[in-house]
């Protein structure tokens, strides 16, 4: 099990490297932040016994990364600037 | 010393009236829900008075339509102080087209103003009454926040951006100007005179003493001493975008976005060229950061922005197309 | 002497109990039960202390991601701004170190799992200590892949302040890119550094015969903080390494 | 002989300085925050004096600016946020859930150790020259310009921080996992419910301040260029990240002492909450809604537009939830059996002065409005009715219900209902006069003042000094009832709770075995149907 959840992380590792050669434009920090949060699901679902843990410890790890979006919903300010005109905000 | 005090600003804009409206409105509101729950504090705290030691409540567990009926009625209130106080700010940024322009430079700790005529002054700002005015305001330093009560406008002075503020003075007079934003040591000194003037005063006023040359006329000369006109040229030779009949028009950029060449373009254009690339121009010219002051950073726009109006000569094959002008 | 549980206020209220066993709750001769030796007083039995620290971590670790996501907000919000500032900077991070790196840490989450996982099957103690022990080197290996980057940032003057020098074409937000790298880097590799002092003393406890099937949270909650660095970086390596498409080179 | 509590189990220094204790850490907080609050108020002192005459006389300007700096400082993070959770959280919540300690005893101590770490760096900071940059630390002025040790201070915010997360650790964990048998999730006293919100801003928002101030030093000190605009650099971010945990903050502040009047409320009339689940979840409405409101501090300060939209419209929306514990506390009175015994005056106040405060927020959230009283005394007025109306009026409220439980003793009734009465004087002369001065147009942090608001800075520190006696009162009745107190009994105000059922002050270990729960706080009833309330 550990060892399976190790292989797709090092191919991870490899794609995301492999990827990050190759054009895709705009799509290609899609693929790499996919990846990485495929990644990173592994290893908290397996690594870290979510998978077998309580209720409680899903709604824990999922609020955390909730909250984080709620941080960054801080681009929401600098993506909407100057979308009314003449007042440079 | 304690005659003669205030309790209510004077109102000497066309905003004034606006954001009073939406305060009078709020104050009936609080001072409504304020009495109201005093008053049953006061009537409940009377009415049911512990008469015995062992005596106990009623024991209520609640009543759901009451309930809801305290939510939904607050959320109605506040959804109308939402939408009128959005609209009031909505429209007190927004400037009108057509706006008398005025730059103003705030640094530690005074304000500058420059007029289009070139008249400049410090801590002090003369405006005529009944046009619109609009400023377009840089810091040299820290965050500032130009403040004009009678006028209830207020906006941050940024330092590395510009921001805009206008407003319609309506009453002569002279009026606070202050710094809202702390700015530091004298922050509480940062602060001036609006002398709101009647349209054929102000026009007296901005006759008088020896105007120094217009912001444009100094963007002008900076643009010369720079050497910036030997790539931005109106001839066929030019390695960088032409500049007349720039402003205000759509820029078409490499890799086939467009952007509208306002104030922030323009800003951004000079402090970091390599942000966006017009489409057909190289990207070689190098970036003025720390070489022109916040002023002279708002003379260039000025003198950029004069140069919006003049017909643009033959562009060059891929250079800035006209685009529909935004007023 | 009054029974102080009698001495309530006076009235007639007190029906009906809130507590069942309101006489037992009241201070008396303490009567130790026989219960595991890692039992804290306070709890009532091993699954509820177990409980208890297995959730402490997490909401610790919700603290963490919090506490880095200031750092990723900023870094969302400047690139954004600076897309090609951004990539141009990134292209100076060596990307076979990184690559490297990232390996050694998911490395050592497997060794990391596998130590919490000798524990929970009672394996020798030696077993467990060799595995907390590769984990230990793995993180060592990583910290000193990253001293030689970041020797290598100081010999070229890519550190943010006045010795900064950028030959390129975006000066400013190469400046801020490497702000942000130092300071997400530099932050991580605290984590590193704490969670190298954490082993150690798990590993001290392993070796000691701590840990079996029936105890062993403190390795499982230490393992808990390991891979939460470990994510961290998974995000890092990308964000900081590989932007704006090394197919231009 | 008395009987061993945990008042008089083990005795000297060291005793308490290592207690795990959650009962003697909360003490040691108390003492903390009190010397705290003392250091505060004298910096409020020197600054209220100073306005007493428009020209900037009795300090300079750099003084000046220094003096309210640290105010806001100390009394925000060294008094109001810790205040009801760190003392009155720490003692109570442990036994209104039925356990014999937090989940985590030795990090309730470190946390305290944390806290006063934090707190040495701040006075350190204070006492070499101080720092001028205004509790908010705004850059570029805080990196770049600012006079005094900004770093160090910045690092006493962020050490101090880390004592809040594991204050907050400890509540979630110990009342997701510690309640005892019996004891669902709506038979927990409010107070509990309003710690547990509290506890989620802690732990989600701190840190993220924590960062914040970080990059604030390593940009004074290093150089770096995060918020810098000659980079590039957006002062804007930093106001986002600050006021992510700062608005936030508010609620830590404001939760607790919710939580707080909730409990009088119910204990005062002797009757239980009306709508019990409608101010519970309130409390989570208010701290999960609370995260999203935090633009509306920048609504002038260059933020986009339609962001501001946004972030208006939530501000208004996290409004509700506070009318609706208003509203309910008020009905909680209908038909009560209401009693005027001091916590029940501080009740009684903080209504009346949260009612104003909450509905003054809303003039902040109204973003046309905003623009004109942005960064005025009506801003400075709305938050210290919050905070002190608020905040500081449910602590001592809470202070007064409990004080018996904690200390085992009963002070002094009269002179307690003549501080709130002071108090609350006080406290309306000083503040009121600001709203006027805001929309009159004077500015915050103004060391010197255009003639016209002196009339309305004269009521204000004439208010200061009457709330400053009426804070002095009860330090002086408290201190003396703990050596001269007539002792208390269990229950002394005939409240329903499982703090009530053991002796006071309580032993070390709460409870001898697990209370089996059998019901929510607060149910009162009728000893026959005959008596009743009138």
């Amino acid at each position: 099990m550990y060892l399976k959840v190790f292989g797709a992380l090092i191919i991870g590792t490899i794609l995301t490297v492999v990827a990050a050669k190759v054009d895709m434009g705009p799509l290609n920090n899609v693929v790499m932040l996919i990846i990485a949060c495929t990644k990173a699901s592994l290893v908290i679902l397996f690594f870290m016994h979510v998978r077998w843990g309580t209720r409680l410890t899903w709604v824990v790890s999922a609020a955390g990364f909730f909250w984080l979006l709620l941080l960054f919903s801080v681009i929401g300010d600098y993506i909407s600037r100057g979308w009314v005109p003449g007042t440079l905000r | 010393m304690f005659t003669n005090f205030p309790f209510f600003p004077e109102g000497a804009s066309a905003q004034a009236a606006q954001v009073d409206g939406i305060y009078f409105f709020m104050v009936a509101v609080t001072a409504f829900f304020s009495l109201l729950i005093a008053a049953l504090l006061v009537l409940f705290a009377i009415k049911y008075h512990r008469q015995h030691e062992d005596e106990v409540g009623v024991a209520i567990h609640g009543a759901l339509a009451l309930e809801l009926l305290w939510t939904i009625i607050p959320f109605a209130i506040t959804m109308v102080m939402f939408v009128w106080g959005a609209k009031v700010f909505f429209d007190s940024y927004r400037p009108p087209a057509g706006a008398m322009e005025i730059y103003i430079v705030g640094k530690q700790w005074m304000w500058k103003a420059q007029h289009l005529d070139g008249q400049r002054e410090i801590n002090e700002l003369h405006v005529p009454v009944g046009r619109p005015v609009k400023l377009t305001m840089g810091s040299e330093d820290v965050l500032h926040s130009f403040y004009i009560p009678a006028f209830r406008v207020k906006a941050d002075v940024i330092p590395g951006r510009s921001n805009v503020l206008w407003f319609t003075a309506t009453k002569p007079g002279r009026y606070h100007l202050f710094c809202a934003e702390y700015c530091g040591t004298k922050h509480s000194g940062m602060i001036g005179w609006v002398y709101a003037m009647e349209p054929s005063e102000f026009q007296v006023w901005l006759g008088g003493g020896k105007p120094a040359d217009s912001p444009a006329a100094a963007g002008e000369k900076l643009f010369t001493d720079l050497t910036c006109i030997t790539c931005h040229r109106d001839d066929a030779q030019a390695r960088a975008p032409q500049l007349k009949g720039l402003f205000g028009h759509t820029v078409h950029l490499q890799g086939g976005a467009t952007a509208l060449a306002d104030e922030a373009y323009i800003r951004e254009s000079i402090v970091n060229p390599q942000a966006k690339i017009v489409d057909g121009f190289l990207p070689i010219m190098p970036t003025f950061q720390g070489m022109v002051n916040e002023e002279q950073l708002l003379q260039l726009i000025a003198y950029v922005r004069s140069l919006g109006d003049m017909a643009a000569p033959k562009p060059p094959a891929g250079a800035a197309a006209p685009g529909p002008g935004k007023d | 002497m009054p029974n102080p549980h009698t001495e309530h206020f006076p009235g007639p209220f007190h029906d009906p109990p809130l507590v069942a066993n309101l006489d037992a709750i009241q201070p008396h001769e303490h009567v130790a039960l026989p219960h595991h030796p890692r039992l804290q007083h306070h709890f009532d039995d091993m699954a509820q202390q177990i409980e208890a620290s297995t959730l402490g971590m997490w909401v610790f670790l919700v603290t963490e991601i919090m506490f880095f996501g200031g750092l990723f907000a900023a870094y969302l919000v400047y690139r954004h701004a600076n897309p090609e500032g951004f990539a141009e900077a990134s292209h100076h991070l060596n990307v076979t170190w990184g690559t490297v790196n990232t390996i050694v840490l998911i490395v050592s989450s497997l060794t990391m799992a596998l130590a919490v996982r000798s524990a929970q099957i009672s394996a020798p103690a030696k077993t467990q200590v060799a595995w907390i022990g590769a984990t230990m080197l793995l993180g060592t290996t990583f910290l000193g892949v990253k001293a030689i980057e970041y020797t290598d940032k100081f010999t070229h003057h890519l550190v943010p302040g006045p010795n900064f020098r950028w030959e390129g074409k975006h000066p400013a937000p190469a400046e801020i890119f490497y702000s942000l790298y130092f300071c997400m880097t530099g932050l991580h590799a605290i984590h590193m550094i704490i969670g190298l002092g954490i082993m150690s003393v798990i590993g001290v406890m392993a070796w000691r015969r701590q840990f079996d099937e029936d105890y062993y949270t403190p390795v499982e909650i230490a393992g808990l903080y390991w891979h939460f660095v470990d994510i961290v970086w998974i995000f890092l390596f990308p964000l900081l390494y590989l932007i704006g498409g090394h197919f231009r080179e | 002989m008395d009987t061993l509590n945990y008042l008089n189990n083990g005795h000297g220094l060291k005793s308490w300085l290592l207690t795990k204790d959650h009962k003697r850490i909360a003490l040691l907080y108390l003492a903390s925050i009190t010397g705290f609050f003392v250091i505060g108020g004298f910096f409020a002192l020197l600054v209220r004096l100073e306005l007493l005459t428009p020209a900037g006389d009795l300090l300079t300007s750099e003084t000046y600016n220094k003096m309210f700096t640290m105010h806001g400082v100390v009394m925000v993070f060294f008094f109001l946020i810790p205040s009801i959770p760190a003392t009155l959280g720490n003692f109570l919540i442990p036994i209104m859930v039925g356990a014999k300690d937090l989940a985590f005893p030795r990090i309730n101590l470190l946390s305290w150790y944390i806290y006063v770490l934090g707190g040495i760096f701040t006075l350190v900071a204070a006492m070499s020259g101080g720092v001028d940059t205004g509790w908010t630390f705004y850059t570029p002025y805080s990196t770049a310009a600012a006079n005094g040790h900004v770093i160090t201070a910045a690092l006493g915010v962020f050490i101090t921080g880390f004592s809040s997360i594991l204050t907050g650790l400890n509540f979630i964990v110990t009342i997701h996992r510690m309640r005892a048998p019996g004891l669902t999730w709506f038979r927990l006293p409010l107070f509990v419910w309003s710690h547990y919100a509290t506890s989620l801003i802690m732990i989600l928002g701190t840190p993220v301040i924590a960062i914040t101030v970080l990059l604030v030093a390593a940009e004074r000190g290093l150089h770096f260029g995060i918020f810098d605009p000659a980079l590039g650099g957006d002062p804007v971010l930093f106001q986002h990240l600050f006021w992510f945990y700062s608005h936030p903050a508010v609620y830590i502040m404001i939760l607790p002492a919710m939580g707080v009047i909730s409990e009088i409320v119910q204990a005062f009339t002797r009757k239980n909450i009306f709508g019990y689940s409608f101010v519970a979840f309130s409390s989570l409405a208010i701290a999960i809604i609370g995260f999203l409101v935090w633009g509306h501090h920048i609504f002038v300060a260059g933020q986009s537009v339609y962001a501001g939209m946004v972030f208006s419209f939530l501000s208004f929306v996290v409004a509700i939830p506070s009318a609706i514990k208003v509203f309910n506390w008020t009905a909680t009175i209908y038909k009560g059996s209401v009693s005027f015994d001091s916590p029940m005056l501080y009740a009684f106040g903080f209504i009346g002065l949260f009612t104003i405060g909450g509905l003054t927020g809303l003039f902040l959230a109204s973003m046309g409005l905003d623009i004109h009283v942005h960064d005025t005394y009506f801003v400075v007025a709305h938050f210290h009715y919050i905070m002190v109306g608020g905040a500081i009026m449910g602590y001592l409220g809470g202070l007064h219900y409990w004080w018996p439980k904690i200390s085992g003793r009963r002070y002094s009734e009269p002179w307690a209902k003549f501080s709130a009465l002071m108090i609350f004087v006080g406290f309306n002369l000083t503040f009121f006069p600001q709203f006027i001065a805001g929309y009159l147009g004077m500015p915050r942090r103004y060391h010197a003042y255009p003639p016209e608001f002196q009339v309305l800075n004269v009521a204000s520190t004439l208010g200061a000094s009457i709330l400053a006696v009426g804070y002095v009162i009860p330090l002086i009745y408290f201190a003396y009832s703990l050596v001269a107190g007539e002792k208390s009994v269990n229950d002394p105000w005939g409240a329903r709770g499982l703090e009530w059922e053991i002796p006071s002050p309580p032993p070390t270990e709460n409870f001898t075995v697990s209370p089996i729960v059998t019901g929510g706080t607060h149910q009162y009833v009728y000893p026959s149907k005959e008596v009743g309330v009138a």
